[in-house]
């Protein structure tokens, strides 16, 4: 099981809840595990957010690998100037 | 698809190319004024397309009579919002900076229902003269009914503020508010328990910092040129961040096929993120629809000021807590950004990357998203960083104060490092933000006391880096020369630096690669030039293209020395046959190149990614400055600032990334802002009065190159652009603190703040 | 709208040109004579994209009418490389790297050489001053100064050696 | 559309008779009309060009005075060394206006008629007590340089009338001026404020004759007669110079805007008074 953080902006999705473990072997497998959790929130996170896998950050990355426990967290995907 | 390379970076020895000078290749076409920028193309039978846009900062729009404008003889083309297709839902697209709201982006191309700022698009023309557009403009009848508008960040929060959208409720609280607000967003990056960190505390600062909208100041204003086809196909030469971004978002506006759109990069004169989306070119083509004749638009320089850019301006309020041996066990930080007149400020950035160089474990950082009735604003180096860096950054210099420790002492004591987790959520690898800071400390300036009225400030600064989509194609010419495709604008050099990595994996003189940027029907999809994503993302892609090329070189010269391919290594530029038996000179890359017809056709290679693991970039700058006690005029006397770029591919143009952020900042803490009146009309919309510094504004700037590899490019690249703007605001503050031993939290310093405020420690 | 006929002298060469009175000289170079070295940046004398050299002194071309021009000599950016040699403040330039975007840079070296020709031995300070018309927003000034003082020294030495 | 014609006179008495249509502009450097026509601030149907007239461009020396052409170029002023020697701050004033580029068009004739507040080639002049002649359908007449302006973009000149030169008087040998300039920037700003400090000196050192005039902080630009007048007899003093910036502070009328308040603008202009006053002592070979 990996363990997903989510900041303020998935809160309305999760209640509030901002930490919790998910099944998952990909990028793709962690969001479909996030909706099926919290309906909505997985076109959200696949929209809006980021995946920083083990301190790496993947946007737009369905295939990239998460560990049996890799950490991951959900930030705003970045853009810059 | 989407790879990570997990190759280590290649040794700084053994580097052919990469880490050299040489000069640019598009150098000569630009000291000789050949090079074509947004301006400089022609059409044949061409229109001049100008926008009409509003003298208010808030109104309905009651009517527009366009007739006169129409029955002008030599106007062939006058068009508003309703002759653009609707946008009834909202809808995200991906393309520019991470992925923004259609209808938004549609309504500030050209006004609806509303005006949300002064200087918004209501109409355009296009006839067949200057003269002739002006005009017409000018009998274009619109009817407003002015609404109450708000500029200030705090007052468009407040409940009884004037209201921008009636669509937008807060988001990212635990409950969907049940009225519209101002508020678009709030964001939220938490760890520990606040109150037992500050509980802890021996010492504790508070402080409220402000700081003004700015604008990115590209010298060239926006441009473009285009063409609508009578079977339907659209030709658009424009100067943009992303040839790729203009052709999604104008298909998008306008309701077409993303093919039938065909976007040809001009050379672009300068953006800073201020590029990274469209204004003109949406309209450009619709006129040219309308009205059968490619459509020439550029704007002036005032229509730069009041409808592009800025980016927002803040309001920063910082409270940190500390042992008294300079360990920050809390810290509390809440950011409210100017949106202006869509949501989408750069706030998210802004908290994410506020406390991004501390490791504290006790901490709440909250931001706030707010429309307010000014341009919409676009990404501006490092979008965010620098506002909510300069709060923090001041505080940690209070808080450095009050504990007698000198500037860097306090944040090597908090520094992050390899394995911290970030106060964003990640947890750091590979970072080089220890180093930087020991290559301040070594520093002559460093070193150097100041002299009698000069005051030194210190101050540091981070940003994620991206990396992203981009396609790179490799073509040898038969004569055994290399042409790198790519379609990343360049906007600083990237040209060099992708030509030079090339020519390193194909072991070949820079001079013999020619690197293009191709029209988005020349080459796959790149996301924009943004975020200092090009040199690492696009340059993944150029050199997997290239390793591509020397795997084919490699197969052909086994075939020719018929051995198995795991018999030919490529060293410097030459298949080399590791089968002793066969008495093979190694063959050059010339020599492959000019068989290749004989042994199975061209020899090219492309490669389209989505490169991961961008390393994040910390600067550390150090400013001394003077101030005349009896004008409170300040002037920057000396500046250094080292960052950890990973490596340098070409240390000038490095270099030159680091000293332009400084130099931007430096205007961003001194003298640039936007300037409204009760109107809420820019009263600076001009070089003449929105001052950006000038040649005799600054010293010499020294850039100090910290080179800690990023494991996840092949030659250890991390992005540069970004991060030499985020310190410099606090950095200048700070050393104007030490010169009158008063802070002075709200940017610019003026010279008559300036003055007051030492007038404030006087009495 | 009536049009003044305008005869000068480009580069060393003679240009005629039509002109309606409110046209620009840089509106003429870069519209009716398709040199477009000369950059439009801010219309108002500001910023130094547009910089040419009139009769001699170093001027805005966008404060300047077309028909103000007539019998005048002009020197753009487009003159300043002879026989595809470049000049060695273009050069130099190019080898300190005092260009990002270039836009700036046309009316830099416009502005550089104009100084040079009348100071061959700049200090630093009065290089900066010199420029302080021509806005640039990617270098920070640091490399375009090192730039103009480096060609600075290698004019006066190939006069010395001539 | 407007038909706009541009003319360029080769006599005074053509370029009164240009000056005379209905909507003829004049046009001198054309550093702010070229702005202003952009702007659509300036709709005129005629451009009368100056530079033609003789006598308009030029520096000479007649009745031991020298008289500068109006539509001479900041960057002519500052080539001619007799001129800077003698009226340092007449051309420190002119030089100041905008950049290298705009130096090489700007004059102290369009300077002053454009009528800013903050012409920085104007204080200098008034200091000088420099006299304008001004030509026009009836002919010629004199007026000091303070009497043009009237207020923002406003000037006392009749239709037709126009600025041929400025008459300068004759040097003595002590004696010398300084115009000094606040701006946030090093350089390309318009004055937040301005003073010029024009001061003639006796064989002893002592001052014999100040003038002390303002630019930035009033309608139009000041002649301060009670800030001269704290400097005649002394050798610059600190009682004298504190006198003098008193002087400055009480006569200042400044607005409130953009480029600074009415506070800082007052202040400053006694600060900037005070040290014209003292780098022309010094250059009067005090």
């Amino acid at each position: 099981m990996a363990h997903v953080v989510v900041g303020s902006e998935c809160w309305p999705f999760t209640g509030g809840a901002s930490a919790f473990e998910v099944e998952g072997a990909t990028v793709r497998e962690v969001i479909a595990s996030l909706d099926a959790r919290f309906p909505g929130l997985g076109a959200f996170v696949d929209r809006k957010m980021a995946f920083a896998i083990d301190g790496e950050i993947h946007q737009d990355a369905w295939f990239s690998p998460v560990g049996a426990d890799s950490e991951i967290y959900l930030i705003p995907k970045i853009g810059g100037g | 698809m989407s790879e990570t390379l997990e190759k280590p970076a290649a040794p700084a020895s053994g580097l052919n190319v990469v880490g050299t000078r040489p000069i640019r290749p598009d150098g000569a076409d630009k000291v000789t004024g050949r090079a074509a920028y947004g301006a400089d193309f022609n059409m044949p039978g061409q229109l001049v397309g100008k926008i009409l846009r509003s003298p208010h900062a808030h109104a309905r729009i009651v009517s527009i009579d366009t007739s006169k404008a129409k029955a002008l003889p030599g106007v062939k083309a006058v068009i508003t919002g309703a002759d653009f297709p609707p946008f009834l839902a909202d809808e995200l697209i991906e393309g520019g900076e991470a992925a923004s709201s259609m209808r938004d982006l549609a309504w500030n191309v050209m006004a609806r229902a509303k005006v949300l700022y002064e200087g918004h698009a209501v109409a355009a023309v296009a006839a067949i003269s200057n003269d002739i557009a002006e005009e017409a403009l000018s009998r274009i009848v619109v009817k407003y009914e002015t609404l109450p508008h708000v500029i200030d960040v705090e007052a468009a929060m407040a409940a009884d503020a004037p209201l921008l959208h009636d669509h937008i409720f807060t988001a990212g609280v635990e409950t969907k508010p049940d009225k519209p607000s101002n508020i678009a967003q709030r964001h939220r990056f938490a760890r520990g328990d606040l109150a037992e960190g500050f509980a802890a505390a021996d010492v504790i600062v508070e402080g409220r910092y402000t700081t003004k909208a700015t604008h990115q100041g590209y010298i060239e204003p926006h441009a473009c040129v285009c063409a609508w086809g009578e079977d339907g196909r659209c030709d658009v030469w424009a100067s943009s961040q992303g040839a790729f971004m203009v052709r999604t978002y104008c298909a998008k506006v306008l309701g077409v096929e993303i093919s039938d759109i065909r976007v040809t990069p001009a050379e672009i004169g300068g953006g800073f993120g201020g590029k990274t989306t469209v204004y003109l070119e949406p309209v450009a083509l619709l006129l040219s629809r309308t009205s059968g004749f490619p459509v020439k638009m550029v704007m002036s320089r005032e229509e730069v000021f009041r409808a592009t850019g800025p980016t927002s301006g803040g309001v920063i309020l910082v409270k940190l807590g500390a042992k008294s041996d300079g360990t920050i066990v809390a810290a509390e930080v809440e950011l409210k950004y100017q949106a202006g007149a869509f949501p989408g400020s750069p706030v998210g950035p802004g908290a994410m990357t506020a406390l991004a160089c501390y490791d504290i474990p006790n901490f709440l950082i909250t931001g706030w998203d707010v429309v307010t009735n000014t341009p919409k604003v676009a990404a501006y180096r490092a979008p965010g960083a620098p506002i909510s860096a300069f709060g923090v950054e001041s505080a940690v210099d209070e808080l450095a104060l009050k504990l007698g420790l000198d500037a860097i002492a306090i944040r090597e004591k908090n520094a992050v490092k390899d394995g911290v987790k970030a106060a964003y959520g990640p947890t750091y690898r590979d970072i080089g933000y220890l180093e930087t800071l020991a290559a301040i400390k070594d520093s002559d300036h460093w070193k150097t006391a100041l002299k009698p009225g000069q005051g030194r400030g210190l101050a540091v600064g981070f940003w994620f880096n991206v990396g992203g989509e981009s396609t790179a194609a490799v073509h040898l010419g038969e004569d055994g020369s290399a042409v790198v495709v790519t379609g990343s604008p360049d906007i600083g050099g990237s040209r060099a630096s992708m030509a030079m990595m090339a020519a390193e994996i194909l072991g070949l003189p820079v001079e013999r690669v020619r690197p293009m940027v191709a029209d988005t029907a020349s080459i796959g999809y790149s996301m924009l030039t943004g975020g200092s994503r090009t040199t690492f993302a696009t340059g993944m892609a150029v050199v997997q293209a290239a390793e591509k090329v020397v795997a084919e070189l490699c197969a052909r010269a086994a075939k020719l020395w018929d051995v198995p391919v795991t018999a030919v290594e490529w060293r410097n530029g030459q298949a080399v046959c590791l089968d002793a038996a066969k008495d093979a000179k190694p063959m050059s890359l010339a020599t492959l190149a000019a068989q290749s017809a004989r042994t199975g056709g061209p020899i090219s290679a492309q490669v389209a990614l989505n490169a991961q693991g961008a390393g994040p970039g910390f600067g550390v700058h150090l400013c001394d400055v003077e101030v005349d006690a009896e004008t409170g005029a300040v002037s920057v006397v000396r500046y250094t600032a080292a960052q950890d770029v990973g490596r340098a591919i070409h240390p000038s143009y490095v270099e030159g990334q680091v000293q332009g952020g400084v130099a931007q900042g430096v205007g961003w803490a001194l003298n640039e802002e936007y300037i409204f009146d009760a109107n809420g009309k820019m009263e600076n919309a001009g070089f003449l009065d929105y001052r950006m510094p000038v040649a005799s504004d600054l010293p010499m700037i020294d850039a100090i190159l910290v080179e800690v590899p990023n494991p996840r490019h092949p030659f250890g690249a991390k992005g540069v652009g970004e991060v030499p703007i985020v310190p410099p605001l606090a950095a200048v503050a700070n050393a104007v603190r030490g010169a009158i031993g008063v802070r002075m939290p709200d940017l610019p310093l003026s010279p008559p703040k300036v003055l007051a405020a030492m007038d404030g420690k006087a009495g | 709208m009536s049009k003044t006929h305008v005869t000068t002298t480009v580069n060393g060469d003679p240009a005629e040109f039509l002109v309606s009175p409110r046209m620009t000289l840089l509106d003429a170079l870069r519209d009716e004579l398709g040199l477009t070295g000369a950059k439009e940046g801010c219309g108002s004398g500001d910023c130094g994209a547009c910089s040419v050299v009139l009769d001699g002194r170093l001027v805005c071309s966008c404060l300047v009418l077309a028909a103000e021009a007539e019998g005048c000599r002009i020197e753009t950016i487009e003159g300043m490389a002879q026989g595809g040699q470049l000049h060695p403040l273009q050069q130099k330039f190019l080898e300190h790297a005092a260009l990002q975007c270039g836009f700036c840079t046309p009316g830099l070296l416009v502005a550089s050489k104009a100084l040079l020709d009348v100071n061959p031995d700049p200090t630093e300070t009065e290089v900066r001053y010199w420029l302080a018309g021509n806005l640039c927003r990617c270098t920070g000034y640091d490399k375009i100064i090192r730039a103009v003082m480096d060609a600075a020294a290698e004019l006066r030495q190939e006069r010395t050696a001539a | 559309m407007s038909e706009v014609a541009y003319l360029a006179p080769s006599s005074p008495e053509a370029a009164a008779a240009a000056l005379a249509r209905a909507g003829a502009q004049p046009l001198s450097g054309g550093t702010d009309l070229l702005v202003q026509l952009r702007a659509g601030r300036s709709r005129p149907d005629v451009i009368v060009d100056l530079k033609s007239v003789p006598g308009a461009i030029g520096v000479r020396e007649a009745a031991g005075g020298f008289v500068i052409g109006a539509a001479t170029s900041g960057a002519v002023l500052g080539e001619h060394t007799a001129l800077v020697k003698a009226w340092p701050g007449i051309v420190e004033g002119a030089n100041l206006i905008g950049s290298t580029q705009v130096q090489g068009r700007a004059s102290l004739g369009g300077n002053l008629c454009n009528a800013s507040p903050a012409a920085d080639g104007v204080p200098a002049l008034v200091a000088a007590r420099a006299v304008c002649v001004i030509v026009g359908p009836n002919g010629r007449r004199e007026a000091p340089v303070e009497a043009i302006a009237t207020g923002p973009g406003k000037t006392s000149l009749a239709q037709g009338e126009f600025i041929l030169e400025f008459r300068l008087p004759p040097r003595p040998a002590r004696a010398s001026d300084a115009y000094l300039r606040l701006i946030p920037r090093t350089e390309m700003d318009i004055a937040v404020a301005g003073a010029g400090v024009n001061l003639v000196l006796d064989a002893a050192g002592a001052v014999t004759e100040a003038n002390v005039a303002l630019g930035a902080v009033a309608p139009t630009v000041l002649l301060v007669a009670d800030a001269g007048a704290a400097l005649v007899g002394g050798k610059l003093d600190e009682a004298s110079l504190a006198k003098m910036e008193a002087a400055v502070r009480a006569a200042c009328r400044p607005i409130s805007d953009k480029r600074g308040t009415v506070e800082y603008r007052t202040r400053i202009a006694g600060v900037l008074a005070r040290r014209a006053a003292l780098i022309a002592y010094q250059r009067a070979g005090a």
